[in-house]
């Protein structure tokens, strides 16, 4: 039984996505797994056997439609610490994530050196980063600007909360990047807060894509709890940039679900009734119901991909568990290469 | 007489500097719902209006207090973390440690920046930075780094009322691990004075901040093996007691520097260079440092980071190797 | 004889330009004067008498429009290195800036201690800078804060070059500014150049003033070369900034009709036919003008003006080259206030 | 041979960086038309579209070599003067000196940041600090800090071939006033090592940049009064060539270390300690240093500008007293 046997309406409808049915699976399938992977990360802190979590809940779909507008193992992607699900669509197994979580002596992501979700691999260019924010949008630029010089047809893309888009390295990058137009997207999720403080505080204006203006650069606002418009408005930014069109900001419209990291409350801050109102636009459950209605996939292979999700993070754990930890001297080494 | 956490006293202290002068006002990121630390908390409540939070931006926090400090407020800044201290210190180097000299003292500049530095918290390359050295090359500038609650208090509102710009270092490992019975009125502690927190005839400890506790625990079970340690709490970097330095170094003729921080390049360089130019005579044994190893930052894990940090147990290697010399 | 008598055509032309007579004379005797004094600074420079100068030619006219909109001994000026027509609206005679040109003892502006052209005396509220661009608007912002807070209806006006509006701190002192509300004028006079640097290798927009669409701040672009229409611009602003309507970002549209400094060779870089093309629109020749034209004043009251600026200039380098140097020892002191 | 200035040996250095590795490019304020120092003049007609004007953003200069060093360029970014890096300071705390640590190797940054430092220029406060010391406090970052012309040359071209990130560091007023013959080929000197370039057995004395040719002045006049100077130039301050320093300590008992910068917290701390830790048995007198007094900045006017930089006078003085203990 062929795919189009299966579900004669939804053909149509998937052309109208811009995503083949392949890709809708892959988006679900990794909104589900960043998911489910947070759930257990925040557990595992909560059961003292993770020192520290932060996550992305509520930002998959964001992150999801973004990186999928990458061409894998050619673009570059320079990440900020809720970027979990990006990094799955890169390349990234439940069980590194689990590596990294736990800081574990092989996670390719520096063994242990840094706190979990600082990630970066070489190999699959995901560019090492740090905790002080927007220091890598100058980066990404640099990046840019290097491939450009090199005649490489490559797009960067580079992300970070609204909070971040106050510091100066966020202005010294977009002028950078317009001067030069470079193939760089400075991709923002706004979700609503820089820990405790709301966005009102933050920033002056409407909108974080409003900030483009100060440098006459391409931008677009788009709703990110919604992964397939995000692929919709990312992914042509992607394209022309890489035919050399400059860079874009784009502001991707989301909600914190959870705390800033486990070592929040947020309920210090937060109105109850915002977080219960946002959590009606789920993302994985806005996109879940988006391909029923549209009878994308039948439910079962639904449940199947939530199975499989399932079995995926528990294994990772208990993998992951019994990796070997960095030993003490660990610590010194690679301080220069020579 | 009530017993106070690192963290109680500092707070203590801010309500009080608000309270006592309506130039102050904090200002940071997070302040209003009272910061990661929760250092401010329950303050908003008690001075509407003067807990300002910050948009995310390092250099805006200090630059605008210097703003507001030359007008002739009392800033207090909170920088969350000491790591994120850097992409402000343009403004500490170019401006607020030379605004009195090059005014000749007509403006200067009555602010605090208080920020929590030191590792030990699994706080990673990011969340476990000691910035002393950088900010310790700043003439102009005064650094305060206590370690016990009631100094913790009483250098805070001292910070507060200097006509200076003081960086005030806040270890954040000890926020909730050190108490100490604190008076009703804050202890006599002032700006550049050290303080010589234990008497031993063997050799002198020099430290601050966490290190300071670890030295003090290390002394402690030193004397019980019969090894007499002083033990100097440096509590201001900037200027230093050079006095009680040469003084405790002269009288016990040998030194251990302890800190935190990497080694090269360290604070501690200053005082051994200090100790060695000015105390020679006196030396009966090499000026020995005692620091982290050179490595770029703390690392995460929890062993690497065991390795990384200075503790009780290589304080006490090393003094008694330094008293068997 | 009244000035009415004197002048019949002037009074209703006067009305128009929103400034008395006695201010157009004051804006252009003090504009003559900053640019006399520049020349002779220039000339000392290059008898080796004063070993740098750093100057304001062609500037006059943005900074005596911008500076006369202030209340003096209340508002805040926190100034940049060219500003030394500004400085001598806010009270500094010709004998002050040469003193602090040879950097003689005493000097108001730290006695030497700083290379010329870096000015601050607080009893003037001219607030002390460094040669670091940029970091004085977060200052600028600072001081608003206070005054805000304190209820004190002043106003602080800002300047740097369109070329530090690059710089970090440019952001962030807006951003803080306008989430703020904050009584404070940035004021970027565009000169054309950051030393050898046309304005498309600073920026990627027009006009400087765009930078304001990022903050959704007020904002406004005004040709510099005419002192009375900044005066017209600028004057509103303060206006609407000191009854809290907030802070404004006002460009002047000027040029650098000198060199960067006494170091620099701006023959490298600068095409001569576009130096000639400004040279028409001197700021001073077009008051000039324009005053003739509409009769305010006489010519020989023009003239009378000239004769003064150069005799104060004559005597001020005179008086000043006898002043005491400091002494080696003075470098010490002042590192702290007791 | 030619006989070269330091700012030639810079500009013959670039250029031959450029030419030896398509790779390189160059970046910074107005590098294009030569650089305020003319150290960049010519090249861009040699090597089109190797050298970018970069707005006034240092941040972003530094930023931007870090990332493209990372995809496999080798920038070489200059800072216009020393004074203006300090808001780059978080890029090279919390970026540049990590990168390698935190990729366990598996990414470096082969990058160069040039900047012209130092004094004596009528620079005033902020066109002649010194900044050595906030960077020698990074491991993961080599600083480097020549004196004659052929270590120039030959240490930026080993700078620019070196996978790590360098500062190397330029004294603004040798650019012009040391000159020196130079071998066609560039001399052989390698980061990481000292050279002693005066032997003498009364004292050594340690230095770099200007006051290393101030020390050499010092020698040479106190040679005649029959006081023998051992002259190490550091050349690079990290990381520290170690085995150098002591050694010649422990050869003449007695040091000197000289620099330009602020007393306080300044690198001649490091290398005290140094020596008063390894050395200490072979010391007979007090550890010195001499450096500028601490203010926060050297002041313009020429008299106060004197008063505040070392010079042979003032090393002769202290040396002298230093051979006579
Ligand atoms: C320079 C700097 N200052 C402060 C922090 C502490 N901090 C970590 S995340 C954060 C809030 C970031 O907010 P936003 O950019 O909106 O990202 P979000 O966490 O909401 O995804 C803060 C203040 C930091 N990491 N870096
Ligand atoms: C942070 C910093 N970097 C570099 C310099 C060196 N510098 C002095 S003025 C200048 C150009 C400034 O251009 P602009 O802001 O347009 O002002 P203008 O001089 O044209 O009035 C530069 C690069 C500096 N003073 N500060
Ligand atoms: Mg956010
Ligand atoms: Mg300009």
């Amino acid at each position: 039984m062929t795919a189009k046997e299966r579900r004669p309406r939804s053909k149509e409808t998937i052309d109208q996505y811009l995503l083949s049915e392949q890709q809708l699976e892959e988006m679900y399938e990794t909104m589900l797994l960043a998911r489910r992977l947070n759930e257990r990360m925040l557990a595992l802190n909560r059961q003292g056997r993770a020192p520290f979590f932060i996550g992305g809940t509520g930002q998959e779909a964001a992150q999801v439609g973004a990186a999928m507008s990458l061409k894998r193992g050619e673009d570059y992607l320079v990440p900020y610490y809720r970027d979990l699900a990006m990094n799955l669509v890169f390349g990234m197994s439940a069980r590194e994530a689990m590596l990294n979580l736990l800081a574990k002596k092989d996670d390719p992501h520096g063994g242990g050196r840094q706190m979990p979700s600082h990630w970066g691999v070489g190999s699959r260019k995901v560019v090492t980063g740090g905790s002080v924010v927007a220091t890598q949008l100058l980066h990404a630029a640099g990046i840019a600007l290097a491939a450009k010089m090199s005649s490489d047809p490559i797009v960067v893309l580079t992300c970070c909360g609204e909070g971040s888009t106050s510091k100066g390295d966020f202005h010294e990058a977009l002028n950078f990047a317009q001067i030069h137009r470079l193939p760089v997207i400075f991709y923002v999720q706004n979700n609503g807060y820089a820990i405790s403080e709301s966005t009102e505080k933050e920033m002056p204006i409407a909108h974080v894509a409003d900030r483009a203006r100060a440098y006459n650069m391409h931008s677009a606002s788009v709703d990110g709890m919604d992964a397939i418009a995000v692929y919709q408005t990312v992914k042509p930014a992607v394209d022309q940039a890489r035919r050399g069109g400059g860079p874009f900001l784009i502001e991707a419209r989301c909600y914190r679900l959870g705390a800033h990291s486990s070592d929040d409350d947020d309920s210090r801050y937060r109105p109850k009734a915002e977080l219960e109102e946002w959590t009606q636009k789920d993302p994985i459950t806005l996109f879940r119901r988006r391909v029923e209605t549209d009878k994308v996939f039948p439910p079962e292979e639904l449940d199947e991909i939530e199975e499989r999700v399932t079995a995926e993070v528990q294994d990772a754990v208990e993998w992951a568990t019994n990796q070997p930890d960095p030993a003490p001297e660990d610590a010194l080494g690679f301080v220069y290469r020579e | 007489m009530a017993v106070m956490t690192v963290l109680e006293a500092v707070r203590t202290a801010l309500g009080e500097a608000l309270d006592a002068d309506a130039r102050t006002f904090i200002l940071g990121e997070d302040v209003e719902t009272g910061g990661v630390f929760r250092a401010t908390e329950g303050l908003k409540a008690r001075f509407p209006g003067r807990l300002i939070d910050t948009p995310l931006a390092e250099s805006s926090i200090v630059g605008v207090s210097i703003g507001a400090a030359h007008y002739g407020m009392r800033p207090i800044a909170e920088i969350q973390f000491a790591d994120f201290i850097h992409s402000a210190f343009d403004q500490f180097v170019s401006e607020a440690s030379r605004w009195s000299y090059r005014t000749r003292g007509e403006s200067s500049l009555p602010m605090v920046v208080r920020t929590p530095w030191g590792g030990g918290v699994h706080g990673g390359q990011h969340h476990s930075q000691s910035i002393e050295a950088y900010y310790t090359h700043l003439p102009g500038l005064k650094v305060v780094a206590p370690s016990f609650p009631a100094d913790y208090r009483s250098l805070l509102r001292a910070s507060v009322d200097d006509p200076n710009p003081v960086l005030f270092l806040e270890h954040k490992r000890t926020y909730r691990l050190i108490r100490q019975e604190i008076d009703g009125a804050a202890a006599e502690t002032v700006i550049g004075r050290s303080r010589v927190t234990r008497r031993g005839g063997d050799l002198t400890i020099y430290a601050y901040g966490l290190m300071l506790h670890e030295s003090l625990a290390a002394a402690e079970s030193l004397s019980a093996e019969g090894i007499e340690c002083t033990v100097v709490d440096l509590l201001t970097l900037l200027p230093l007691d050079v006095e009680t330095i040469l003084e405790t170094a002269r009288n016990t003729g040998k030194v251990l520097i302890v800190h935190e921080d990497t080694l090269t390049g360290g604070f501690g360089g200053e005082i051994a260079a200090l100790i060695a130019e000015h105390a020679f005579e006196y030396l009966d044994a090499p000026v020995r440092r005692l620091a982290a190893p050179d490595i770029p930052a703390m690392p995460y894990a929890h062993a690497m980071e065991a390795f990384f940090m200075p503790d009780r147990d290589k304080i006490a290697t090393a003094a008694r190797e330094l008293a068997a010399y």
